[in-house]
């Protein structure tokens, strides 16, 4: 499992890994062997390097839904910080970029399960435009701006690549 | 008087408390509560419970009628009050004992005397207790001048009709008052559309030092030393210890003496507080009386060795204090943390909620008074308090360095918690040091600590929930399993040697 | 020597103890945990923790040389044995020593002479500290009544090889011995196959009376006053506390200088516990000597208002006893009860499992020193403690009722305790009198109580309990839910005045 | 809920009604409202005539499967008892009574679901005999002994009242 932490302004690419009843961490490229157990329903016993840490976990709200937020209670202060699967977080720039260009283009690779729009169609901001099932998820990918839908450059059941252009949307006529 | 079934008139960590001394006594208790209380830990601990009425305290807790009505039917004999609430109304207390019903607390009068500010000055003038220089009437500038050398500058110019800090200005010496007194009575002529002020000695970084006394119905007097509450923001106790790091035994001595002047003259009966300011050269002056027993009875109670709650039930049973004045010890040292459900990083806003978890501290010298437990609720209704926890050691460091270990331990889940500002608070130098006045706090020191070098634990243990929980999705119908995991769910081999 | 980080050889409550008081110091702990105690409250409290092997003892917590191997890799610069385990093995002892590794106890040996009982008998007489009067040699009818004169009557005549209370037998006066003798010689005989005899003074309805020392590098010691622990069950202490209500003031500096003669004999550091037995004419005889912290040191803590744990590692630094003998304090009462899961229903059978349910006592003058948690498991390898509760007043009785109080305020789920044996005990009158012996819960006393009066509330909760799972079951799928409820079921209008 | 309380050698009938908003506890007769809340899971504070007593409840072992056995902890004491649904007693009555009589009879009115034997049919003790609804649960009714069956008296899908005999196991034969 990968995941962007972020804490403050600060990001680290996070990784974790299960393997032959070995657990690794792998925090900025580098690797460590850890031992975690679930001591109590949200409360984990964490040993690694030696060195024994107790954390209490509770999820806290985020206006994000992308990104989950997480404040842990240790001996020593509460820590507070975020996760962010990096794939949500392509998705999110994703939506970003069809703010400036106009063309909603294909965050990773997916299959679009429903065309919601056609060409001429006039679009409100945040209206969805298309889902796309993407990570073992339907996706609705939203207009960013008020607009008419000029171009539609795929089509329901297509199978796109990172970067495909789906549909632009154009400036609304006056 | 028997006092063999107490009600207590009050809920949370106080009632608690009290339900404890009692037990221990063999004196039935008798619990009341608002609708918003029906689960509340003190309704668990008390032998009896009757519902008084809906959450705001107005219509329940402060409703002297219906707890006097709950004291006839539940044949209660004696009335406790806790702190707040109808614990300094003299009205209540004479409703009390007109019903047969005793009041464990002061009689009526004293609470009505030392209630007023104005009066409890002039009690406390009258009875040779030292209170703030200054004049109280208004007079013109000239003879304003002549009081200002008397005081002794520097002074502090109010307006008569001022309030809560307005309309207060300091005065170095002579030349500034002369200067000065001309914009005072103009900002309050257009403040309060009355020109009059009048002066005060003015204390520097003043310290709140208070002196816990106690009285029987036999006129005998005892003083339990001091505490020290200067730790403060805005105005509320946020630490309180005993006994001060700026008293000296004369200084204990002569505040103690100070203090039962004015018990003395008010014929005081019960647990009282004699508030003073301090100010660095060891002067104190006469500031308040509080009629009832204070939140933080508990480090007097550490460092004396005596339960409060018991001497109040003793003496409202008619007995003689058990205890001279040369019998009370003073041993050690504690200090009193107050937890509460709010928030440090939004500027202390209150946090209600369900307390979703709990873990207390425990261990030698740890004391934790709570009004709650895993699974209650902190209302909106009242003081978000969620426990009190004081710790004692040999030495004022011994305590402070016990308290910030115990705060380490203490854990609530559902809720934010001022348990981290205290753990700054215990490292933060001007405090561990001992020079404390009322505005150390003034100056927010309080932010968002570095990233402790712990975060990759932190980190992992979020990893290993979030996959758990896909897992756990992937694999089985939501829900299944019965709560609690009862086998533990373990990552990693053991690093055996 | 520095003491910076500190590895822990052992497990539960008193591992948890030494960490406690380890951070109050700012020193870093090591714990070290078998593979049954990977989430045990030890290992979580500490700053670093390493598995050293399978659950059983000898393949763990037993292994010197894997618990040297864990403070070599670690840093560690000293360890603390606790009691039990490695605390009274000279081997292991001198093992951590002859690595640079500082061992907190005494030298190897102090540990080694006072862990041989004929050996501690003979440093007891020759140091000058009453033993119990007898001769150790096995001799003639003729000789022994000559003796048993000397020692004055009664006296106990005891199978040489025996042991375990086995092959002994009680003589008043000179006529039952001449009429015993052959018959304890023949019962020796057969039981034992050798015929020797030997006689001893016989303390009738002993009491166990121990005193806490300690002693420094630089050849200072104190004495920490007395504890009673004549409550015992199967030669196991069952309650302790301090002081004793036998002792006075005399007999406890006489019991304090005797001790200390002992301690003094064996060149004793740190701290240690010299146990007597005591009659009723306040006679005492040196039992043997503890060369480790003791389970019931908290009674001791909690009446002098010392943490033994840190003397423990000041002394281990090198430094001096911080008191000298007129400054320490003896102050008010303390009682310890252990709380074990065991079935007082069932002859105490051990009853080990999942903790599912824990709420433990809190207030004033309630310690609970605890190794365990909510969810965590009390293992058939160890002792089965669940935790040592320990409460402080002012008199004997205020500490014995704050007990009976706090007892009744435990709550554990999924095992079975000894809690209700405990409040049992704290109402029984022989306990609260005063007048204690090792013999005293010989006859049982314990007997399951008569129903109390709570019954019907205790039946109506099982019963809203068994219609509340019937109904879950009947309208939702199993298992539905988020475990715990996030609303409060709630029955029957709130009787609302 | 109608239960019947063991404890020790004394047995108790109560009974537990909720109605508008209410409860009461009705013990040998006598009523009493209640006010009852699960303040933790397996705690309970209950309210009754003013008392206030704090119940942590669990429930043990048991030999008999009829009966629910608990051990409450309170403030003053821990307090063992059972509480046995009296319709599964009549259940374990009738099971006693064909001991004695060689008679299975219908321990309250049900229907007969399936006949799990014929007429002369060898059976070991213990054997299930007929499947019987009632209480809306189905309840096996065994055999206490060994022997033959000798008359089966009614017919699946018959609905049968209290006391009707059903089936009729006599001696083997040697």
């Amino acid at each position: 499992m990968k995941r962007t932490l972020l804490i403050g302004k600060e990001t680290h690419d996070v990784e974790l890994l299960r393997q032959d009843g070995v657990a690794r961490l792998i925090w900025d490229g580098v690797e460590e062997s850890l031992d975690i157990l679930e001591v109590e329903p949200g409360s984990w016993s964490v040993i690694m390097g030696g060195k024994s840490v107790d954390v209490r976990l509770d999820t806290a709200r985020n206006p994000d839904p992308d990104v989950q937020a997480f404040r842990a209670t240790l001996y020593d202060a509460p820590y507070e910080f975020a996760l962010q699967d990096p794939r949500k977080a392509l998705l999110a720039a994703a939506r970003g970029a069809l703010a400036s260009g106009g063309t909603l283009t294909a965050p990773m690779p997916g299959k679009v399960v429903k065309l919601l729009v056609k060409e001429g169609d006039l679009v409100t901001e945040g209206q969805p435009l298309l889902i796309m099932e993407a990570m073992k998820m339907q996706n609705e990918l939203r207009s960013v701006s008020e607009g008419v839908i000029t171009k539609v450059t795929t089509s329901e059941g297509a199978t796109v690549e990172t970067g495909s252009a789906l549909i632009t949307v154009g400036p609304k006529k006056a | 008087m028997p006092v063999t079934k107490v009600l207590i008139a009050n809920r949370g960590e106080i009632a608690c408390r009290v339900i404890r001394t009692c037990r221990e006594m063999g004196i039935l208790t008798v619990a009341v509560y608002s609708d918003a209380d029906r689960g509340a830990l003190h309704v668990r601990m008390a032998d009896e419970a009757y519902c008084i009425g809906p959450a705001p305290a107005r219509e329940s807790y402060l409703m002297m009628y219906k707890i006097l009505t709950v004291a006839k039917v539940s044949g209660a004999d004696a009335i406790h009050p806790g702190y707040g609430f109808l614990s300094e109304n003299a009205e209540a207390a004479k409703l009390f004992e007109a019903n047969g019903i005793t009041f464990i607390g002061p009689r009526p009068e004293s609470i009505v005397r030392m209630g007023s500010k104005t009066e409890a000055r002039i009690v406390a003038i009258k009875a040779g207790c030292p209170v703030v220089p200054g004049i109280q009437e208004t007079m013109s500038d000239e003879d304003l001048a002549v009081e200002a050398e008397k005081i002794g500058y520097p002074v502090m110019v109010k307006a008569a009709m001022g309030g809560g800090g307005k309309g207060m200005r300091l005065v170095k010496n002579a030349e500034e008052l002369k200067s000065g007194l001309p914009r005072a009575r103009g900002e309050a002529l257009s403040s309060f559309g009355d020109d009059s002020v009048y002066i005060e000695k003015a204390i520097i970084q003043p310290r709140h030092i208070e002196i816990q006394i106690f009285g029987d119905q036999h006129g005998n007097y005892v003083y339990l030393w001091e505490r020290e509450c200067s730790v403060q923001r805005r105005h509320q106790k946020v630490i309180e210890e005993a006994p001060s790091p700026h008293v000296t035994p004369e200084m204990r001595a002569a505040m103690g003496e100070a203090a039962l002047k004015v018990a003395r003259a008010v014929n005081y009966v019960g647990a009282g507080t004699v508030e003073f300011l301090a100010d660095s050269e060891r002067n104190f002056y006469f500031l308040e009386m509080n009629t009832r027993l204070q939140v933080e009875h508990c480090v007097t109670e550490w460092i004396t060795g005596l339960d409060l709650v018991k001497w109040q039930i003793l003496v409202a049973r008619g007995e003689k204090l058990p205890l001279t004045q040369d019998q009370i010890k003073l041993n050690g040292w504690a200090v009193e943390c107050r937890i509460y459900a709010e928030d440090p990083d939004k500027n202390f806003m209150p946090s209600p909620g369900r307390i979703s978890f709990l873990r207390t501290p425990a261990g030698p010298g740890v004391r934790d008074d709570s009004g709650v437990y895993e699974g209650s609720e902190v209302s909106m209704f009242y003081d978000p308090m969620i426990s009190k926890l004081s710790t004692w050691g040999p030495t004022r460091l011994d305590a402070i360095d016990k308290m910030r270990s115990a705060l380490g331990e203490y854990r609530i889940g559902g809720i934010r918690s001022n348990v981290a500002f205290h753990e700054v608070l215990m490292e933060h130098e001007p405090f561990r040091s001992g020079f404390l006045h009322t505005g150390m706090l003034d100056k927010p020191f309080w932010k968002k600590k570095e990233v402790g070098p712990n975060l990759k634990f932190a980190v992992a243990a979020a990893m290993v929930a979030e996959l758990d929980d896909d897992e756990r999705r992937a694999s089985q119908p939501v829900g299944s399993g019965e709560g609690k995991p009862d086998a533990w769910k373990h990552w990693g081999k053991f690093n055996r040697l």
